[in-house]
């Protein structure tokens, strides 16, 4: 493998639209970026604020959150929680110093392989310019000013609202 | 999303035309050979080649044949192929990059359209010399060069009228910062290569 | 309202009579364009034909003037010029080497332009879009009723489409409004947008000549007294060639072709000579006479035979 | 929590994986560096019988108590395992799967990245497979009675299969009457059927069927609930006739003195009376009351149609009605637009007459059709001498559509055929870029027209004017295009132009997917599950395609559709039941503080406040374990069978094995 910084991405893929786009996306055999790795949820409306910080925090250098369009989501309105959920994270994340391209929102059907594809390797990209995460020194460490004990929970606060 | 034109291996006759096409991808590899081009094609019936003909011959390599034939040359640029193409080529472009390459290679002396390019070129030593131009005297500069017989046409035919009403100039006028512009076309020609 | 302008080298001289009646139209209407200062040719069709970076920093120099000038929107009344202008901003802005380049190649002159940052627009577009049919109306002064016009769009201001087009790339119908609401009457014109051959009378008068001939054909076969175009290029093959196009086909066309600021400029009240008629090779002194007081006669509409089947209407889709 | 014993199984699929993933790697590497894992194994084809009993005799002698399969989605072959381990008796729930095909192998082409990948998601598959408890699937009640939207021919076949079958359907057409497109059609390819006469029995037997309730005029308005048991919401515009008192004599059609450019059923070539029935073998055969052209509802007189009704069936005060009904099972089959050909002007059709329109002519040539089979220019009288026929008007082109409409071809020839046949002396020329005859008897049929001595012209139609550039072209339609077998461009002068417009999906396929909460694909086709395997249900269970909705389709193919989804349907029925993923919200009632932020939060009302108790509680028949509340839910005590924090939590640090900073700084 080349010397270049491979980020890892974690998805969060929903069950009916994502997930099958990325099923189509291989079947197609259609090659992207290998750096994200998915989890399957049945909504992009299941994906707990919690679970993208855990993802950061694990070692994740971005995490890609994909549901169906709005107006298809197969529960309804999932999607459009997910997205409210979305900006809030967002803005709070940005807070504690981490870039807006490490967490990505993405409406891809089931017949749209190409466009998860697609986004896939372009959040490679942004994120490989902006290099590792490393959640500890950014978040925690003295970069912000943060400290451990305030942050962590106060970041669990944040995003439990 | 991976097209042919990003393989590796060796650049062929139909990659040097795609990356000599200005803006993006000009899609030359999407050709359905379904003949738009050559049905819309005012010069369609006087071409050695219709269009499609020709990315089919690009498509093949007959890079002599192509380069040699008067279909670039005969294009008159109205567009209309480019904007009824089902694959949204940008067959205008091409065909000027087409031009570009005979050109270079030489080879349209061969083609049925071989002082077309004199034209272009008398054309270009005018907007390099002055900055400015002017079809009339372009058209007359031409003929005395090509075909000087039809300069009596000309002088007798609506080039003197022209002349009479105030359409036509004998020299156009230069500009003033004729330098700075032959720097920024010498500079341009060094920089050469593909756009 | 105020723009940049480029006039190109079509309007110094050939198309003289286009850049007075534009002048004086544009005054009309309390449009201030501001020169390209020392601008320089486009190139027309020709400079791209031989080498590609020279053509485009060409045209860039004057977006770059232009731009510096402070003009958002730059006008130019020349078809030729108005597509290079704007296939050369477009294609910067679409090619990120393009633009590297020709940027490297403006410095060598002391000049850099930054893609988008001049909007280029056509002269029948800011008549037809800024102006607006309803401010022309209420300027006319002496209507050209009777007068059969068949509008002449040529290729580059219709099309290419995939930059965005102020009307259709088949059909185009902005410059047939303008003449309506002039007054005049609009004959049906299918080759409305057709080529007038451009530089092919300089490669093969044959091939061109032929060209003309369609688009005179056509209008005359549909009865028009004139061409109303918006090009130089245009008006001056179906102008200057028309004689030769006689001559090869042993046809009688006798069509006058003026410029769509001229038009404006008559009804407007302002005399032919300020409008620079008269400097057109084919005169239009006899079919200028075909202009009467009265409006045209409600055309009565043709009763359908009840065996008729009925027609798709033709709501614009 | 005691430590687990979980079988891994990395499966090769053939080349498919093996190919790109290092298996056997995979396979030693969990098996060392997973405490959990007590066997792991990598083998040929885990979905084959062999691969299967490969982990019950695991699960038996070595007592797993978890599995993991890596290999193909689980969309692919999770039931296939499930099957496995409840045959060893595994609960079926503590079977997790890893996506190291579509999502790994297929994707890259870098073999390292590809292992590193593979041994990522087979480690999150065990980390979480470990958090997993053992659930029993949910089942649901089939309502025996199936919704189909849209009376064409997909339609009533899928219609007639089910009642015959002994199973209630309420059929839904949009218009006065069910037919669709084929009612419209004179002859169908390749055998030149009578389309009325094959298609007019099977309409009246779904308008009569005593298992078929008919819904004409009508439009569905709401769906709420889920497979077994959905709730529709239909509106039945008034038609200003009781339906209980016509007869169907058609007097009052016949009286009504105002008539109209019928847009639908003429496809604009002929007229309709305001009280109308689109046609006579109308099913059923009432007629309606156009009340936007009517003269009595727009100045309240005339009342002809009234007056001359024996049977008084008339009720201009009629009004919209909306009937409730509950359905287990919704087919959907709503069929497709044409292709609108006045979006390509340089076509010219509406600008110049005698260009007509695909359906135009197939009305034409209808024998019951405004000329009563003659063809005749747009004067209705004149017999064109040349007739041009264009192929993929709208078709195959960026500009409009990019696909294959898959039926010009064939309806193109056919047209030819009827020229040939009604006019012996007409030259037709047929302007083409492929010809596209796959199907039975197709090709021959293509054959037979060159032996009828069409002209075929293989170039796709540049412009169609009138325009002429010498004498024989004057007063003609002159089509240009290039003939791309001679590479010449040719100008052809005809009387006639026919446009083989392309199929469409309906101008609102989009609010219909978002009604019934389905997907459709850029083109407006509905997405079907699979688009090789299961081109008829939908990913919403209970919801299924037939027809041209899915995409274009000729007759055979949607019949075949609509029986198709009839069976599947039918098969739904006769369960009686069917097992719901167990994937369902609870809440701790001890815990609940009773804030009610996921009251609201829920699609289908399905949590319920308890006042008294003040604490929020999920109807777990209503649920259907989105898991939204489980997100938001503040104090984090609202789980999520199958899908709970903890097991996401694991799924997500068993992920990032290899970056999580644990790791990087040990």
């Amino acid at each position: 493998m080349s010397e270049q910084f491979e980020p890892v991405i974690v998805g969060f893929l929903c069950n009916w639209c994502s997930y099958r786009a990325a099923d189509l996306a291989g079947t197609a055999r259609i090659k992207y970026a290998p750096n994200m790795r998915s989890i399957r949820v049945m909504c992009s409306g299941r994906v707990d604020p919690q679970f993208v910080l855990k993802a950061l925090r694990q070692g994740a250098d971005g995490v890609l959150i994909a549901g169906c369009h709005p107006g298809e989501c197969h529960y309804v309105n999932g999607n459009i929680k997910a997205i409210r959920r979305f900006i809030l994270l967002k803005k709070m994340l940005r807070q504690l110093g981490v870039e807006e391209q490490r967490i990505q929102l993405v409406w891809a059907s089931a017949s749209e392989g190409i466009i998860l594809a697609s986004k896939v390797d372009e959040m490679t990209e942004q994120i490989r310019a902006l290099g590792p995460l490393n959640w500890n020194k950014t978040v925690l460490g003295s970069g912000n000013g943060h400290h451990d004990e305030i942050a962590e929970p106060m970041v669990e606060e944040v995003l439990n609202v | 999303m991976a097209i042919a034109a990003t393989l590796a291996r060796a650049p062929t006759f139909f990659d040097e035309v795609v990356n000599n096409t200005p803006g993006g991808d000009p899609h030359l590899e999407l050709c359905l050979q379904c003949g738009t081009c050559g049905g819309s094609c005012p010069s369609g019936p006087d071409m050695d080649h219709t269009p499609r003909a020709l990315f089919a011959m690009i498509n093949a390599g007959m890079k002599e044949q192509v380069l040699r034939s008067n279909t670039p040359w005969y294009c008159v640029s109205c567009y209309y192929c480019m904007v009824r193409c089902p694959q949204e080529i940008k067959i205008t472009d091409i065909l000027y990059t087409l031009k570009r390459m005979a050109i270079k290679e030489g080879n349209y002396r061969d083609s049925t359209a071989s002082d077309a390019p004199g034209f272009s070129e008398t054309f270009i030593d005018f907007v390099e010399n002055y900055g400015r131009s002017f079809e009339v005297g372009v058209a007359a500069r031409h003929h005395l060069r090509h075909h000087p017989l039809k300069m009596v046409g000309m002088a007798t035919g609506f080039g003197l009228d022209m002349l009479l009403k105030g359409r036509m100039d004998i020299t156009p006028n230069r500009i003033k910062g004729l330098e700075g512009l032959q720097a920024i076309l010498k500079k341009a020609k060094e920089l050469g290569g593909e756009a | 309202m105020k723009y940049g302008f480029y006039p190109g080298c079509s309007l110094e001289k050939n198309a003289y009579a286009y850049n007075q009646s534009t002048m004086a139209v544009t005054k009309a209407f309390d449009i201030e364009f501001v020169e390209v200062e020392d601008w320089n040719c486009c190139g027309a069709t020709e400079y791209i034909a031989i080498d590609l970076l020279p053509a485009y920093a060409l045209i860039s120099r004057n977006l770059a003037i232009a731009a510096k000038q402070q003009s958002e929107q730059l006008v130019a009344a020349c078809s030729a010029c108005f597509l290079n202008l704007k296939k050369a901003d477009h294609y910067m802005g679409e090619s990120h080497k393009l633009n590297e380049k020709i940027n490297k190649a403006l410095a060598a002159g002391g000049f850099n332009y930054e893609p988008g940052s001049v909007k280029v627009r056509h002269l029948l577009d800011i008549i037809y879009n800024d102006v607006g049919i309803e401010a022309i109306q209420e300027k006319i002064i002496k209507p050209l009723y009777q007068l059969k016009v068949a509008p002449y769009y040529g290729c580059l201001v219709p099309r290419p489409a995939k930059m965005g087009s102020f009307d259709s790339n088949e059909y185009p119908t902005s410059m047939d409004e303008i003449m309506r609401a002039l007054g005049a009457t609009v004959v049906d014109f299918p080759l409305k947008a057709a080529c007038c051959g451009g530089h092919m009378t300089q490669i093969s008068e044959d091939v061109a000549l032929d060209m003309m001939r369609r688009i005179l054909k056509n209008a005359t076969d549909n009865r028009a007294d004139l061409i109303v175009t918006l090009c130089p290029m245009c008006q001056f093959n179906l102008d200057a060639y028309q004689e030769s196009v006689n001559k090869k086909f042993g046809t009688k066309y006798n069509l006058p072709i003026l410029y769509f600021t001229q038009m404006i400029g008559l009804a407007l009240g302002m005399s032919e000579q300020e409008l620079g008629i008269g400097k057109e090779l084919v005169s239009a002194k006899a079919a200028l006479t075909n202009i009467s007081e009265e409006p045209p006669p409600k055309p009565k509409r043709v009763r359908r035979s009840k065996e008729a089947l009925p027609l798709p209407v033709l709501e614009e889709v | 929590m005691s430590k687990e014993k979980v079988g891994v199984y990395v499966c090769h699929c053939g080349t498919n994986i093996a190919g790109t993933v290092d298996v056997s790697d995979v396979a030693t590497w969990a098996g060392e560096n997973n405490d959990n894992v007590a066997v792991a194994r990598d083998y040929k084809f885990m979905c084959s019988s062999l691969g299967q009993e490969l982990i019950e005799e695991d699960i038996k002698e070595q007592g797993l108590t978890r599995v993991v399969v890596a290999a193909c989605s689980p969309h692919m072959h999770e039931k296939t395992f499930r099957g496995a381990c409840e045959r060893a008796g595994l609960n079926s729930y503590l079977f997790e799967m890893a996506n190291i095909r579509e999502h790994d192998s297929w994707a890259t082409t870098n073999k390292e990245a590809a292992t590193q990948k593979a041994k990522a998601l087979v480690n999150a598959a065990v980390d979480r497979v470990v958090q997993q408890s053992p659930l029993e699937p949910i089942p649901v009640d089939i309502n025996p009675n199936t919704l189909i939207v849209g009376g064409g021919i997909a339609g009533i076949t899928a219609a007639l299969e089910l009642a015959d079958a002994g199973n209630h359907v309420i059929l839904v057409e949009r218009e006065p009457s069910i037919g669709g497109h084929m009612a419209q059609l004179d002859k169908t390819f390749p055998t030149l059927d009578c389309s009325a006469c094959i298609l007019t029995p099977k309409m009246f037997d779904a308008g009569n069927h005593d298992n078929i309730t008919l819904l004409s005029y009508s439009e569905v308005e709401s769906v709420d609930g889920y497979i077994g048991n959905f709730t529709v919401n239909i509106r039945k515009k008034a038609k200003s006739v009781d339906e209980e008192l016509c007869t169907g004599c058609g007097i009052c059609e016949e009286k009504c003195p105002i008539r109209v450019v019928d847009d639908v059923f003429e496809a604009g070539l002929g007229y309709r009376k305001v009280c109308y029935r689109p046609f006579p073998q109308a099913v059923p055969k009432f007629p309606v009351i156009d009340r936007e052209n009517c003269t009595y509802f727009r100045t309240g007189k005339c009342r002809l149609c009234e007056t001359s009704c024996p049977t008084n069936a008339i009720k201009f005060d009629q009004e919209d009605e909306t009937l409730q009904l509950t359905v287990g099972n919704i087919i959907l089959a709503t069929g497709y637009d044409l292709f609108d050909a006045r979006r390509i002007p340089q076509y010219g059709f509406g600008r110049y007459e005698n260009i007509f329109s695909s359906l135009e002519f197939e009305r034409m040539v209808n024998a019951a059709g405004p000329t009563s089979g003659k063809i005749v220019l747009r004067d209705g009288v004149t017999t064109p001498e040349s007739v041009a026929i264009v192929h993929c008007v709208g078709s195959r082109d960026k500009n409009y559509n990019e696909y294959c409409s898959k039926v010009c071809c064939m309806y193109s020839l056919k047209f030819a055929h009827l020229v040939h046949e009604r006019l012996p002396d007409a030259e037709c020329y047929n302007f083409y870029i492929d010809m596209r005859t796959p199907g039975k008897g197709y090709e021959e049929f293509y054959h037979r027209l060159l032996e009828e001595g069409t002209h075929f012209i293989r170039g796709r139609v540049a412009n169609v004017t009138d325009a002429a550039l010498n004498d024989n072209e004057v007063n003609k339609l002159i089509v240009q295009a290039e003939d791309t077998l001679i590479g010449t461009q040719r100008r052809i002068p005809v009387d006639m132009v026919i446009l083989s417009s392309g199929v469409e999906s309906r101008h609102d396929a989009k609010e219909v997917t978002q009604l019934f909460k389905m997907g459709c694909d850029f083109d407006g086709f509905f997405i079907e599950r699979h688009p090789k395997l299961d081109p008829i249900a939908t990913m919403t269970e209970g919801i299924f395609i037939a027809g041209a909705c899915q995409g274009p389709k000729d007759i055979p193919d949607s019949v075949a559709q609509g029986a198709a989804a009839a069976a599947r349907v039918a098969g739904l029925i006769q369960r009686g039941t069917v097992m719901m993923e167990p994937v369902r919200a609870h809440i701790d009632q001890e815990k609940c503080s009773g804030c009610r932020i996921c009251n609201n939060m829920c699609p289908y009302n399905a949590i319920v406040f308890h006042e008294d108790r003040n604490v929020s509680e999920v109807v777990t028949a209503l649920c259907q374990g989105c898991g939204t509340c489980v997100a938001a839910c503040p104090s984090g005590i609202i789980s999520g069978a199958h899908f709970t924090n903890d097991q996401v939590f694991s799924e997500i640090e068993g992920i990032l094995w290899d970056v999580s900073p644990e790791k990087v700084l040990a």
